[in-house]
């Protein structure tokens, strides 16, 4: 196990180091492992805040995720890196985005319930795709007859997103209060 | 038959708004609908791509038509809905299936609409036949808009790719772990190998012993050259440390891996490691005269080590 | 296809987004790609140059391989990436434990006593294995036809086992004690 160094800089250079090459976002206490716990959570954090501030300003930058931190590069730069990478990810489909929508804003849902809103049937391949993507997963049955699954989004999908937790997601069009002013009138 | 004022602005599937795209389908505006009941069967398939379903197409119909979610005109609504609903299903049943469902369900809203209602029931907050409807409308109108917005929010590989910087793997030399227990199993093996072979005795060694003359061969070494014998002592660790080191400094003279020289009697003694050219170059006459040699017991040197 | 920058820092900071976004080594060609061919392969080398030298006091740097640039996590940041993903530990063969062993109980010793005691040849790798751990070195020769190296352990083979002196191996007889009774049962 290596030696924590004293100096504050050359901790947060190898905290740098580690985020850079994960593959995968890296929390608090796995970054903490590499000082064989010896280093404070508080601590890891602090220099974690300013280590997003150093990059701020660059091409990639430090973002705080679902499960932990990771660097990605900034959204301006996506046309000409797209140019370096013919695989382009999967384009949904309304069906898809609606589908998951409903799932992120009201898990846990069954398919029944997805159906309901939507008023269609969901094609099997349409929550597949999500499960595919590991941004939905069953996260248990409900206690009806059949039994049916229930589909939740994944830190995955956070992570994707950017998001440190659901609360993030783009808050709901207020539709509602529409409904109960025009009801009092 | 309608008693509910008809709505003019309501797209009929005859006549659509050339100004507002209906939909687009790969990337190109689809500004009218079909102008008859005969719908070609491409132009059937970009209609139905175009709604995700009944209740989406309401959804269009109720916004062309501008007209307040909460207070939907049954009738016209429903007779246009109708309308699309039969093109729709002159070409593909199975995915009617779903409009023919709310179709009835929007008929059967209209004529509860008609019933006259009964006074008393009036002033008692009489549930609107439409309440059901609409709060399915907006429900799913919010997941709509939320899909789009979620859609627009970046998302990993379409609009950021993740840092993921190179580690050379090889340039990562991890070394095996050895602990005492692997030392001694490994001991034991190389027994159990010699008692296959041989019938070599194991002996008792004295382990400090061993370690000394290491010590010693290490400290001839960085010295690179004769070390004083009593520099060779460190008394600080005591009698037991200093017997072992003596005796260890006696087993490598033996084994002819140091030399121990004192120029005459009473003067300082010298140890060094055993270099080549002490067999090849025998000392002088006058230094042979001088150096008085410990001499190494004969014919030990070279034996090998017992087990 | 986007459009070329017109301003060379900003093409450097989208060279830098590609490199270090990217799985694989960029060619210089590849890297034209971003911007439709347009840069010359020579002012493409020459913004890497200033790359590579703007990161080299960097956590990462920027190398030229046979197949491209790519960004490569500095090697002194190893130890720690390592205690971030712990793999399984590669295992010593029997020849280098036994060896060791040998060197540890009875040093200090020449190739040829281990292999009298091995009973079998001592490959060279062996040995280069234990001395590359440093665990072992050769602290002199003995005096004996050809001048064998002798073998003894390091102070450092100590450390890594945690022992203050090889005093505290466990003696010899009562590893033959342990032989007996288990070759007896």
């Amino acid at each position: 196990m290596p030696q924590l160094p004293s100096n504050p800089a050359e901790i947060k250079r190898i905290l740098e180091a580690a985020l850079l090459a994960a593959q995968q976002p890296l929390s608090v206490s796995e970054l903490r492992q590499m000082f064989d716990g010896e280093l404070a959570p508080e601590v890891v954090r602090k220099l974690l805040d300013e280590l997003r501030e150093e990059w701020s300003e660059r091409t990639v930058e430090l973002v705080q995720l679902a499960t932990g931190w990771r660097f990605r590069t900034r959204t301006e730069y996506m046309p000409y890196l797209e140019a370096l990478n013919p695989e382009k990810p999967p384009k949904y489909s309304r069906a898809v985005l609606e589908t998951l929508s409903i799932i992120a804003y009201r898990q846990p849902v069954t398919r029944g319930d997805i159906e309901d809103i939507r008023g269609v049937t969901v094609a099997t391949q349409v929550i597949k795709a999500l499960e595919e993507r590991g941004w939905v997963d069953v996260v248990g049955y409900r206690d009806t007859p059949g039994r049916p699954a229930l589909f939740a989004t994944t830190k995955k999908f956070l992570d994707d997103l950017g998001l440190r937790s659901l609360t993030e997601l783009p808050p709901l069009e207020q539709l509602n209060q529409t409904l109960e002013l025009s009801d009092a009138s | 038959m309608s008693d509910t004022p008809v709505l003019d602005d309501i797209p009929a599937p005859q006549a659509a708004p050339a100004q507002e795209a209906l939909a687009r389908i790969y990337g190109q505006p689809l500004e009218q609908l079909p102008l008859d009941l005969y719908i070609p069967p491409d132009a059937m398939a970009v209609m139905l791509d175009a709604f995700e379903g009944p209740l989406d197409l309401l959804l269009y119909l109720i916004r062309k038509a501008n007209v307040n979610v909460l207070d939907i005109p049954m009738a016209p609504l429903t007779l246009q809905y109708l309308e699309y609903v039969e093109a729709m299903r002159s070409q593909n049943m199975e995915l009617a299936a779903d409009y023919l469902v709310m179709a009835a369900m929007l008929i059967e809203i209209k004529s509860r609409m008609l019933l006259p209602r009964a006074k008393q029931a009036e002033e008692d907050e009489v549930e609107d036949p439409r309440a059901e409807l609409v709060r399915r409308l907006i429900e799913y109108e919010q997941m709509k808009l939320a899909a789009v917005r979620l859609n627009e929010h970046p998302q990993a590989e379409r609009d950021f790719v993740w840092v993921e910087t190179w580690v050379e793997k090889s340039q990562m030399q991890r070394f095996p772990d050895v602990s005492v227990a692997d030392l001694q199993q490994a001991w034991q093996s190389i027994l159990r190998q010699a008692q296959l072979h041989t019938s070599h005795k194991v002996q008792r060694e004295e382990l400090s012993v061993r370690e000394h003359m290491g010590l010693i061969l290490r400290q001839l070494k960085e010295a690179d050259g004769f070390v004083e014998f009593i520099h060779m002592f460190d008394v600080e660790l005591g009698a037991p440390s200093v017997v072992v080191h003596f005796l260890a400094m006696l087993e490598l003279a033996r084994e002819r891996l140091i030399r121990i020289t004192q120029a005459e009697a009473f003067m300082p003694i010298y140890v060094r490691l055993a270099i080549a050219d002490d067999a090849e170059t025998p000392l002088t006459e006058e230094e042979a005269g001088q150096i008085v040699e410990i001499p190494a017991e004969e014919g030990e040197g070279d034996a090998p080590v017992t087990v």
